[in-house]
């Protein structure tokens, strides 16, 4: 049977084919692949299901064993309200199969693209916003390596409270020339003209908004330093943007514009600057920018200063470029064209509300940590066992957190849980707590 | 369509979803932390987002769409529809659920891993880079913490092949490496001797792409292998182009200690505009301990997540990208061994069957030898030097009829070059009409020059002035940098 | 795309998608049933059975990619994606599954039942015609079997009006009426001296549409109602141009008997190239026995299914177009009630909107006096006589502009006409746009009535002989009847 | 709040194209409506969930109330597997979201339309097939009053065991003018001159398959009456098309090729005949075709004959014609296309062996009706209490059947079904039985 993926395994069409290259049979093309290189067996794979439906079923009974609850989970995933229309927009064939094509067969990508990343702008007040990179870990090692190249020096403080997944990625990435500092919280922020950067995260990883950018943006730019600010973009819409503070590199993760958990496939990462030319040569990533054609008033586009990049210079390039992350990019515009000003204003203040709200229920049968401080959509508590609490938590049917510690549960509130929802989660810990 | 910017449909007041009241009291800000001026992001009602983003999609030419055997090196495949469903209903799941409650998914992690560990002979696999080049990038921090374990951390130089992906070098360079570039010999093989001189006790890894993109498998690799065992160097496999070889030859097989796969190009995942993608790095026994956590085990008929005991640590948040290595399960389970063995050696045919229909275009030529396996680089010296026209100029004509093909070869080893890969997708019908688009370009390149150096004429934009994109006062990498610029900062 | 019809595109041995092996023994037919000769269905490959559709797609113009303002009185508004969703989640329930596994879907129904019953405010509602011709067949046998319960079979005259839609005389005919058919009089509304005059002991009925297609509502409706009435006649209501009078007025309150919405048009269910759609039948407590059967009813808590007492039976399998029901549901309970009055007073705004801005064409008209309600019927007839440019050609030449409008409005009282119906999903500058290029398309008519006629110039086919569809030597209803008339049956 | 489906609800723009076509408020646009019809009150309606995320909450809580369990559903709906290309070109908005467009703008509906036709054609081995009317009964009803229209007589014999409510619709829909015989199955077939036709349907409501076609076929003829046969395309890769037997008008439902049950929501009617103009003149529905362009050898498509229809001439045409299953007839077209004829046939023999394979093994536990005849996709068994065998089957999460009465239960076998899901089902007559 000709498999309905490959037409030309048809056996007519496959002699008529090797009749005209005038080859025997498709050996002849692995000629230079040596004898002792050649497998001999067939591949020990299991045996496929050829037919779609039963194919289907093979899939949905995998799939079945996967389960849901109500869920507060956040911890560098979150699900925010992904509007249909985001994803009938990045569902659509053309978008989802294409690839690299030139700035005139691929119009359309290189126009959603480049308005993705004057959105991002807007948000950011910042004039520079990268082709999206893999996700936000990525994008904070690199805007740290932007900064080291730009200052040329090699050593950061990273000032906020991130997770281990976030400080693991950055000594991977980083610490083979680059010094690492941490400053814990609430102590003096000590820096100095070896420094590159002040690395801050806000919200950091316990939910807290960073209320000092301005100082900290003073205290680098008075060491030569930058200032990079790894931020969430969903906040902006209430929160200031950080250039607005001082930042001169701005970075995250843009999951939360449009892009469903998907265990983990929903990220995507930028990378913005304000247009001064030698920081903006440090980008590894593509820069999308529209240029004239030869008919006056159309907008093309194609590559802003591509010779920064790895595809023109491979090792002399800045990091490297490569597939990334450029369909969530796109999908990102979507929402921000969907939620505008108004709805980015509006899903701050209920996100907002709603984290002072758990708090506030919470409170009442545990310690809330770090109650004083502003935060936004996550917040830890602190309990006698963490486990214990989470495991009494699912029996209710609530994904109740992350575990932090032994003793220390992140919560996370967004626009999709209710009042109800909360209360919910309030009964429920009081009751695993009793 | 001439559908506007964004920016120039918006009207205020408008909008195109709504979100939840607080239903709780409103929290205020400290003045330092408020924002004080809104975006300026478009405002508009929901038929309208959507209209503007149906036209720009129709404004793109997915692989759905055309014979997409123009990207060559990116094995632009089918990607079954079937498997966009299965994708979807993980899309809800959070990453941090406990792990009794996304068994299914780990199931699939673990199944996959163990499939491709057969296809490539490694003993594990990790999934958790997000694209080929996040992989490479995986490759190279284990083969840093592999030398580093061992007391070895002084090999400070990796050696790659020009034809190699550029990954290759500037993954190892942002990794602290000195970079050594073989160039390729009169047969258009990387140069055994240039690789002898190169050697050494200061050599880390050989990192390798075999075929090239060249699409000629390289006869001699095991011995490239050896010579690089022989210094205490590792061998790393860029294996992109394993479409034409899979069942066919293996990684470990060939004494590679670590190799890597592009699920999105030979495991059939969409290609996305560019991402999100899926990498798969594969390695020996010995390698395994410095893998990227966590990986998926099984464990009293469960599957768990472990730290690997020198793991280099985080190369993303996550497991990977989750829906894409469902797809990609999805679609080996819809073949099997013996259907991977068909891709391979459909591939290999449609690629020969279109470098003869090809080489029979006046003025276009392979360089080195005949036989291919998946992909071959073609010149059109021959054509650019009787009339003028480049290659990047055949390539932009050619959309005009519906197809195309991508000119970023560099570097332009091969003078003029493009790169076809027709995969095992296109029917011989598909092959026949993409070489009859050329050789009527290539037709229309002698007869007339100029008009296809102002190509082109039918798509949604005419031929663009790029120069503008390198100067920094003229250049608008975002809307507002363009109406600062450009328009007198009026928008 | 130059897009070959699909059997040109079959090559012997491809499949698109493979069928599960019995896996069991087989069973031979006997002789009389089996089939002889193999179907000459195409044989092509999935992503090429893919591609040919996904192009004919692009070949096609939806609401979601233009200005759908020209298929007046066919109401397209914006179908949310999100009600695609809620529709997908029904997809694999099957009708006859035991009521208590299908509770939310038939909650979903007895909702939807009494939101339309207290939005026309009738008492009842059926959901189950596929189309608003399905509904109006649903009234028409309901009327007929209320009569026969009465003892009134001699009844047999339906009276309606030459801008009612054809369905309202056609449906009546096929239920085997006598259709008589009220003109307007000089203001454009149906006459209602000519309506004393039809009414009498034979009359089972009156079918007319408010505001007719001329976007013109009729104020003396009651009296049209009453009259009908005091003859034991029933009313009838076609509410397929509800959309500009939701909140506004109820057709209960002006005495129907029965109405009819179109789920699809008023309620924003997508047009589905033609269906499948969803009709709703609402009708008085006096003919609430007669409902199609089965109906939903709440029953200690629950919902069950029910024949009404003297049901007219099936209108079409099981219980409606369901994915329909649902998006309509969900698109109602995204407004409310002052959001539907919100969707008829911006229906009603932006038409007379825009026909301040077609007046303003030379050579455009609309009869019959000024503000209108939800559409309106407009004439080229000044334009035609004094270009010859007929209606029909400027709509096609429109067509190239991105818009289109849709000229079949039988019968042509209003001579060379067009019928715009801006629903509420339109802004202000859709409006102004649509209007400019009807302009400039007028003007070229002024200007070169020719190039006018020979249009269209940027579609996927030019301007068509149509002459051969009414010969029976020539026309091609098949693509076996093409090849066998035109190819001398040479496939 | 300006709602996202209105966008000129916004004030400002209210006010301007107000004051643009000269009007106080829209209140001037309902002048003609009389004050006592005017609603003076807003309308009753719940409160709406105007934010999408609540919106989807709230669906998403109703939908949650809807079960599934192994479904041996059938009684016309099925549920064939729907390749997963179906669903994409259907869901595609260029197809979803049109409507009535001529043939220049919406080539890409008249094209795949045409196809759909001719597909069946093949299928159906006849010229002539109509676009999609709403349904299965439709069809059938419609194809009994064109076999009427065209021998101009009043009187059909219903010759197969047809389901309860199919007859329902046929009486309703032609009762008032046409007499409806029904022939008891088994015995004997008369007619007489004044019949229009002979109705048959194969597989019939136990899913027999009619193997008398040719003699029924002939005794019509010689009366001068019509062979009316209506049967599902789904087996027509191995069962003869009736036009192979003598039928002169085919017709069914098409659900099978490609729609999901969806509650009902998947039908779509087909009618075909041979290209016999006084036959095709009595088609209601709209019937496309090809017609040559400007351009030679370019398709265009059009309306055949359209003067038969009630758009042409109102009452004074053929019944009528309307919006009614268009997408359901794109995408049959697409399944046929993805199928060819092999896959066709072997669908067939998948059906027909499994459906043999679940009749021997629910006929070890009881009594299978018919069990000498061909059966199709369907077979009947006879059981003590058919209420007491489905409910002790739903307790094991499957729907065993539909009850025809109170003893009989309809069973359906598809491709979807495995040979474990039939044993299954087996297993768990037998214990319910015990």
């Amino acid at each position: 049977m000709t498999h309905p993926y490959i037409p030309n395994a048809e056996p007519g069409v496959r002699a008529e084919m090797l009749a005209a290259v005038g080859a025997e049979s498709v050996e002849e093309f692995y000629a230079d692949i040596p004898a002792d290189l050649r497998l001999a067996r067939p591949l020990n794979l299991p045996e496929p299901f050829v037919s779609e439906p039963d194919l289907v079923r093979h899939m949905e009974g995998l799939l079945a064993k996967n389960q849901r609850a109500l869920s507060f989970l956040g911890h560098g995933a979150y699900a925010h309200y992904v509007p249909a229309v985001c994803d009938e927009v990045n569902t659509r064939s053309e978008f989802l199969t294409a690839y690299a094509g030139e700035p005139y067969e691929d119009h359309g990508r290189f126009q959603a693209l480049f308005e993705y990343v004057s959105m991002m702008g807007e948000l950011l007040e910042m004039d520079v916003v990268n082709v999206p990179t893999y996700d936000g870990f990525q994008a904070a090692g690199t805007a740290i390596r932007m900064a080291c190249r730009y200052t040329g020096r090699n050593r950061v403080l990273v000032h906020s409270a991130i997770s281990a997944d976030l400080m693991s990625k950055l000594r991977d990435f980083l610490s083979h020339d680059i010094d690492i500092v941490t400053g814990a919280a609430g102590t003096e922020v000590e820096v100095d003209d070896s420094f590159a950067a002040i690395f801050v995260e806000t919200p950091d990883v316990f939910g807290r908004v960073e209320t000092r950018g301005r100082e900290l943006a003073d205290l680098a730019h008075a060491h030569g330093a930058l200032l990079v600010v790894s931020t969430d973009p969903i906040s902006l819409g209430v929160l200031a943007p950080p250039a607005a503070y001082g930042a001169d590199i701005v970075c995250g993760d843009i999951q939360s514009l449009g892009m469903h958990p998907s265990y983990g496939g929903g990220h995507a990462g930028y990378i913005a600057t304000h247009d001064h030319q030698p920081l903006v040569a440090e980008f590894p990533s593509r820069l999308f920018g529209i240029a004239p054609t030869k008919v006056p008033g159309e907008y093309g586009f194609g590559d802003v200063y591509y010779d920064r990049t790895s595809f023109a210079h491979r090792e002399e390039g800045k990091e490297w470029v490569g597939t990334a992350s450029a369909l969530w990019g796109i999908t990102a515009g979507v929402y921000l064209a969907l939620m505008g000003p108004q709805g980015m204003k509006e899903l701050g203040e209920t996100v907002l509300a709603r984290t002072r709200y758990a708090m506030d229920a919470l409170g009442a049968h545990v310690t809330v940590l770090h109650g004083g401080d502003v935060h936004f959509r996550e917040f830890a508590i602190e309990v006698p066992s963490a486990r214990e609490l989470l495991d009494g938590l699912r029996e209710r049917d609530i994904f109740g957190g992350v575990a932090l510690d032994d003793r220390t549960v992140l919560v996370c509130v967004t626009e999709c849980h209710s009042i109800d929802d909360i209360d919910r989660l309030a009964a429920a810990v009081k009751e695993v707590l009793a | 369509w001439d559908e506007p910017i964004i920016f120039e449909l918006s009207q205020p007041g408008r909008r195109g979803v709504a979100v939840p009241e607080p239903g709780a009291p409103a929290v205020e800000l400290p003045e330092s932390v408020r924002r004080e001026r809104a975006p300026k992001l478009p405002e508009m009602s929901q038929p309208h987002v959507l209209r503007h983003y149906l036209r720009l999609s129709q404004e793109n030419l997915g692989f759905d769409l055309n014979i997409d055997v123009g990207q060559g090196t990116c094995t632009m495949k089918y990607s079954p529809k079937v498997n966009d469903g299965f994708a979807k209903a993980i899309a809800d799941l959070h990453p941090r659920q406990p792990e009794d409650s996304v068994q299914g998914v780990l199931e699939i992690y673990a199944r996959m891993e163990s499939m491709l560990a057969e296809i490539s002979g490694m003993s594990r696999v990790s999934l958790q880079p997000g694209s080929g080049s996040a992989a490479i990038y995986a490759n190279i921090a284990m083969i840093r913490a592999y030398h580093a374990a061992n007391g070895e951390g002084h090999r400070d130089q990796v050696i790659t092949t020009i034809f190699s992906h550029p990954s290759n070098a500037a993954c190892a360079k942002t990794a602290g490496y000195e970079v050594i570039t073989l160039m390729p010999n009169a047969d258009g093989q990387p140069d055994i001797e240039a690789l002898r001189a190169a050697v050494g006790p200061r050599t880390a890894a050989l990192m390798i792409t075999n075929p090239e993109d060249t699409g000629i498998f390289n006869p001699r690799i095991k011995e490239f292998v050896d010579l690089v065992h022989s210094v205490g160097g590792l061998a790393c496999y860029d294996q992109a182009n394993a479409n034409g070889i899979l069942g066919i030859t293996r990684a470990r097989d060939a004494g590679f200690d670590l190799c890597h796969f592009n699920l999105h190009k030979t495991f059939s995942t969409p290609h996305m505009c560019g991402g999100p993608a899926a990498g798969a790095s594969g390695v020996s026994e010995a390698l395994a301990p410095f893998l990227p956590g966590p990986v998926v085990e099984a464990h009293d008929g469960r599957f768990i997540l472990k730290y690997p005991e020198k793991s280099v640590g985080k190369i993303r948040p996550f497991l990977g990208v989750t829906q894409n290595i469902v797809r990609a399960y999805a679609w080996i389970m819809a073949l099997g061994g013996d259907g991977l063995r068909t891709v391979a050696e459909t591939a290999a045919l449609n690629n020969n069957y279109l470098m003869h229909k090809i080489l029979q275009i006046p003025g276009a030529s392979a360089p080195w030898g005949r036989r291919r396996i998946e992909q071959a680089r073609y010149s059109w010296q021959q054509l650019s030097e009787e009339t003028g026209v480049h290659s990047e100029e055949i390539g932009v004509r050619a959309a005009d009829f519906g197809v195309h093909y991508w000119t970023s070869h560099h570097p332009y080893l091969v003078p003029e070059p493009f790169t076809l890969e027709p995969t095992e997708s296109y029917s011989k019908e598909d092959l026949d009409e993409y070489a009859a688009i050329l050789a009527h370009v290539a037709e229309e390149a002698r007869r007339d020059p100029e008009f296809v150096k102002g190509a082109p004429y039918n798509q949604t934009v005419h031929k663009i002035d790029m120069t503008s994109l390198d100067d920094p006062d003229q250049w608008a990498p975002t809307w507002r940098a363009y109406v600062r610029k450009h328009l007198s900062g009026k928008g």
